[in-house]
């Protein structure tokens, strides 16, 4: 019994990770119909930023800090120079231009740090464990429940009482009505390219002492992004909040009873999902 | 204030408008009448910069509008209430009107509220909930809001019942006593005869006919043979 | 005997009922139109017709059979062709290739040959694509890829993929719409020359062409049917005026 | 047939150039089969319009079954080889079947959820297929006609055999792609609810495409198992579908020769760029993003392009005429 509360903490410290990592993704769909293979590689250099600062500086609330924005930065950056010229394009070749964007973050971040991963260590602060009664439970776990919880609740408000996130939900139902209203939709898809990158890479940041750093991580967190966002309901942040606990919880549990199939029961899940209820739990029609 | 000069517009390949003109002056309201697909819409989405215009010109004030992106014609003070009204179902009304809102505008949200009380009932229900009336009148309104030094509607009286649509007509009169001029795509040729100060009648594309109020209940038997019967 | 009957056909999405209990009846070799304002439910008439949407209830009868629940490519099958409102071609393919292609639909078979050259299946459409051709006045643009057409030219080339299928009845979906002035004759007088050979039922806005060549006309407001009847009985109605103009017309 | 007779000579200039022209005859071999399961690759998404993550199931598929059947029932190589097609077939059916029950987006997803699932099912039987450490030590075993053995046991012989498959498959789907079957597909691609208007069921003809795409995928996965006499589980990654659509794409999907291209730049290219800089998959990505946006037609267009400006070049004597 404690094992599975245990297990269960443990897919809530996942799910919160996998709904940082998939709001992004989620949102930049709803918002430009558009499907970002590269999302992953977010995820994946912010992991690596955080290596970074953490053995320079040895301060991982620094790079808290900075490693989302620089991921945001990359972002947007990316999104000007590549991305946005394939808008205009068919569904299938904007998925081939940022799988071309991936594999290009993949291989020079191999070229950098090669391919072996990088541990991170918690912040000194978070090392050990916390006792309630009985149960323990990692420190640094549950600082991630609580952090993520609370970047959710930052994400929830900036979207539903907030200007901007009103702007978004409205131009993810009719972005050339949002411009006819005299907003710069270009300005405005970019900006929230930009977040979805600094959420993913934010989540990177979180995952890095968890599991390392390593240069494979962003193809596996897509296929996780894409579970979550498939059983959520592509669009729609609370289907990323509830896909991405599911998810999360479903593994964590399952690793524990029949680790090979963890990885199965996903999948067969979102192919499930696909086939019966293409909109997923919370999507819009 | 506005000023088309001979625009050929496009959809793709097929040439939609040829050689439209047009100008609109302080507190005028002009009709565009035409059948289906005689190039209504057309003609307000190429004001709008949603249409490619190929030849001709737009100005607005002075400024060149032809072929600059929406967000930078809505900035001139272009509001623009298309013909699907294009309510944001998932937002409230109130967001509705929030997201348009420049506080520059001479209506406040509140003023909105007293105009359209039917509005401020509603203001936290979702905009897919409201009925027809409803949304083309939070439409205009969500214009308003927005600053508007010129007003263009397509259709807003299509497909309401009478008394809504008396009541579009008073706001149309209402915002055009300040001195803002409307255009105003209309097949109600009674609408037109109470709101507009002159029309022109578009067929495939071009303007066949144009003139004064007056003229609207003078020549209703040669209106009504580009219109319909 | 009628080619095509529909049976109270009812359409709703939700609450709104976008067409209600129409009854329609459509003789052999006449060109019967609809036509009615904006939102009077032409259009969605049209998609039950061709089966691109189910209809909430009711019957649909052609040529005797009931075909309210099969997909489009089972009615085209029957003997049911239509053309689409906005030009929908083959557009990196030739005239005569999107003529092909269309005369081979019918057969459930001759799409799938892989094994053979497409050149001898082809042959089998000889006729009928040349049937089209002619009709259409394409002759001498049949090796054009149909992109290249002018806009007029591609809405005729949309009618002439329907023709190549020789059906019994076609339906066509605003021919002219996008159309300049003078191409408009041009479709007129061909749509007036099918019912020579087939049926022909008509969604057309733009009421000169409806009035001048229709053998009887359907009007639609509200997704019901105002008045049916011949051109001469629907030009002199009143309720059809009021309903295109809006009311206060009666000094006209 | 002529069409046939055509295509020939090509085919067979090339089998014969990538045994002569190339540093070694493993390379020769390597760039034959990927020209192979790129062209399945090209089958579906230049002919039927599908872009999809799931060749990486009937690759791995083809080579486990392949080995299997050399391992536990002792059949000759070619039987194997058929039965590795057949299991792709049948596979490819299924997965098309259930692929393409949804549309744009959501079809990708299904393809990528479906060969993530592969890849599982693999990792999870590890008893049949080596899970990690894939399938070992994989024998081709030899036919025997009529007491009379033939043995591919050399890398000559062996290239031998891919070659004359490489021609018939090639040859085969030449006949396909430019049959009805074939003109229908890219009506369907190019007008899709046209295509259906007309009387064709679609769905019938992509399940179809999906069947011949799996089975030459699966029957060329099956000869790369018994060349390398090793069934790895990195056959069925996601990454090595990625790999076989960027080696299509930059080939050229429309065409089959650029499978070809494809192929031998991406195998000749990667191993020669491989052994001073392996980072070279870098340099891919951006290939594939300049591909996507300035030369859609991949390789292939650009030499049919660097054709015509030759001959309107010097040959313009002739063609000027003409026009």
């Amino acid at each position: 019994m404690e094992l599975f509360f245990f297990q269960l903490l443990n897919g809530l410290g996942l799910g919160v990770i996998y709904f940082l990592l998939s709001v992004g993704l989620t949102i930049t769909f709803g918002l430009l119909n558009f499907v970002n293979f590269a999302h992953g590689a977010f995820y994946m250099v912010g992991a690596y930023v955080t290596f970074v600062i953490v053995s320079l500086t040895g301060n991982f609330w620094l790079a808290l800090l900075i490693a989302p924005l620089v991921i945001g930065t990359l972002a947007i950056a990316l999104e000007q120079s590549v991305v946005k010229f394939s808008y205009v394009l068919e569904h299938k070749y904007q998925i081939l231009v940022t799988l071309g964007v991936a594999l290009m973050l993949q291989e020079l971040v191999i070229m950098i740090w090669g391919p072996i991963g990088k541990n991170v260590s918690p912040p000194s602060s978070l090392a050990g464990i916390i006792e309630i009664g009985d149960f323990i439970y990692p420190k640094y776990r549950a600082f991630v429940i609580a952090f993520s919880a609370l970047i959710a609740i930052v994400v929830w408000w900036g979207l539903e009482k907030t200007k901007f996130g009103a702007l978004v939900r409205a131009g993810s139902e009719n972005a050339q009505m949002v411009g006819l209203l005299g907003v710069n939709i270009t300005r405005l898809f970019s900006i929230t390219f930009g977040l979805g990158g600094l959420l993913a890479g934010l989540a990177g940041v979180l995952a890095a002492p968890l599991r390392g750093a390593d240069p494979f991580m962003g193809v596996e967190a897509l296929g996780i992004a894409f579970i979550v966002v498939v059983i959520g309901g592509m669009g729609s942040f609370l289907g990323a909040l509830v896909g991405g606990l599911v998810v999360g919880v479903m593994q964590s549990v399952m690793s524990s009873v029949w680790p090979e199939g963890a990885s199965l029961m996903v999948y067969a899940a979102m192919a499930a999902v696909i086939l019966s209820r293409p909109r997923g739990l919370f999507g819009r029609a | 204030m506005l000023e088309l000069n001979s625009v050929n517009s496009f959809y793709g390949k097929s040439h939609i408008l040829f050689d439209v003109n047009c100008t609109l002056k302080r507190g005028e309201v002009l009709a565009i009448l035409g059948r289906n697909g005689a190039g209504k819409s057309t003609l307000l989405k190429s004001i709008m910069g949603l249409v490619d215009v190929r030849d001709g010109s737009i100005h607005f004030e002075g400024n060149e509008l032809t072929n600059t992106t929406s967000h930078r014609i809505a900035h001139q003070g272009l509001c623009f209430v298309p013909e699907n009204r294009d309510i944001f179902e998932i937002l409230s009304v109130e967001e509705n009107l929030y997201i348009s809102h420049n506080p520059a505008s001479n209506w406040s949200i509140n003023d909105i509220y007293s105009l359209f009380p039917r509005l401020k009932e509603r203001r936290k229900n979702g905009g897919g909930n409201l009925s027809g009336g409803e949304q083309q009148m939070l439409a205009i309104a969500r214009a308003l809001v927005n600053d508007p030094k010129m007003l263009i509607l397509d259709e807003p009286t299509e497909g309401l019942a009478p008394v809504i649509v008396e009541e579009i007509e008073k706001i149309i009169s209402n915002v055009r006593s300040t001195g803002i001029p409307i255009l105003l795509v209309e097949q109600n040729i009674s609408v037109c005869r109470k709101v507009a100060d002159k029309f022109i009648v578009l067929e495939q594309g071009q303007v066949v006919l144009e003139g004064s109020n007056q003229d609207l209940s003078d020549q209703t038997e040669k209106i009504e043979h580009y219109l319909a019967v | 005997m009628s080619i095509l009957t529909t049976n109270r056909l009812t359409k709703s999405y939700g609450e709104f009922k976008a067409v209600t209990d129409v009854n329609l009846d459509v003789q052999p070799n006449t060109l019967h139109a609809v036509i009615g304002p904006n939102g009077a439910g032409k259009t969605t008439l049209f998609h039950c017709l061709t089966g691109v949407q189910r209809l909430t209830s009711g019957r649909i009868l052609f040529d005797n059979k009931e075909i309210s629940k099969l997909g489009p490519e089972k009615r085209s099958s029957l003997g049911m062709s239509r053309s689409f409102q906005v030009t929908s071609l083959f557009l990196e393919m030739t005239v005569r290739e999107n003529l092909q292609i269309a005369a081979l639909g019918v057969s459930s078979i001759d799409g799938f040959r892989f094994w053979s050259s497409s050149a001898s299946t082809v042959k089998k459409t000889a006729a009928a694509v040349d049937y089209a051709l002619e009709t259409t006045g394409f002759e001498n643009r049949a090796e054009t890829i149909a992109g290249d057409l002018s806009h007029g030219q591609q809405r005729m080339l949309e009618v002439g993929m329907a023709l190549a299928q020789q059906p019994k009845l076609i339906l066509l979906d605003e021919p002219t719409s996008g159309m300049g002035v003078d191409d408009i004759p041009m479709i007129s007088d061909l749509v007036r020359r099918l019912t020579k050979d087939i049926t022909v039922l008509l969604i057309e806005h733009n009421m000169g062409i409806v009035l001048e060549i229709s053998d009887k006309i359907t009007v639609m407001q509200l997704g019901q049917i105002l008045v049916e009847g011949t051109p001469n009985q629907i030009k002199n109605d009143q309720r059809v005026r009021e309903a295109y103009l809006g009311g206060e017309t009666e000094d006209a | 047939m002529s069409l046939e007779l055509k295509h020939c000579p090509i085919l067979i200039a090339i089998a014969l150039a990538a045994f002569l022209v190339l540093p070694s005859i493993s390379l020769a071999t390597e760039v034959l089969i990927f020209a192979i399961i790129a062209l399945g690759c090209s089958i579906l998404l230049g002919y039927a319009g599908l872009l999809s993550f799931g060749q990486a199931i009937f690759f791995g598929l083809g080579a486990y079954v392949a080995s299997l059947s050399q391992i536990h029932l002792g059949v000759n190589f070619l039987v194997g080889l058929l039965i590795a097609t057949a299991a792709g077939a049948t596979v490819a059916a299924l997965v098309g079947a259930l692929a393409i029950r949804r549309q744009g987006i959501y079809f990708v997803m299904l393809t990528l959820a479906f060969t993530q699932l592969a890849f599982f099912v693999s990792y999870t039987l590890d008893e049949w297929t080596g899970g990690d450490n894939g399938l070992l030590d994989v024998p081709r075993n030899s036919v025997d006609i009529f007491g009379f053995e033939i043995a591919i046991d050399s890398s000559e012989k062996f290239y031998a055999f891919v070659a004359i498959s490489f021609v018939l498959i090639f040859l085969g789907m030449i006949r396909i792609t430019h049959s009805q079957f074939g003109r229908t597909l890219l009506a369907i691609k190019q007008n899709e609810e046209r295509a259906t208007a007309l009387g064709y069921s679609v769905k019938w003809y992509k399940v179809l495409a999906f069947i011949f795409s799996g089975s030459i995928t699966a029957y060329a996965g099956g000869m790369y198992a018994l060349f390398l006499n090793f069934a790895p589980l990195s056959n069925v990654e996601l990454i090595m579908s990625e790999h076989i659509l960027i080696m299509a794409i930059i080939g050229g999907t429309g065409n089959v020769y650029g499978a070809v291209l494809g192929s031998l730049f991406l195998v000749v290219v990667g191993d020669m760029l491989s052994a001073f800089w392996e980072r070279w998959l870098f340099l891919l990505g951006g290939i594939l993003i300049l591909t996507v946006f300035y030369m859609r037609g991949g390789l292939i267009s650009g030499l049919y392009g660097v054709f015509e400006f030759l001959s309107q070049k010097f040959g313009s004597a002739s063609t000027q005429k003409e026009s």
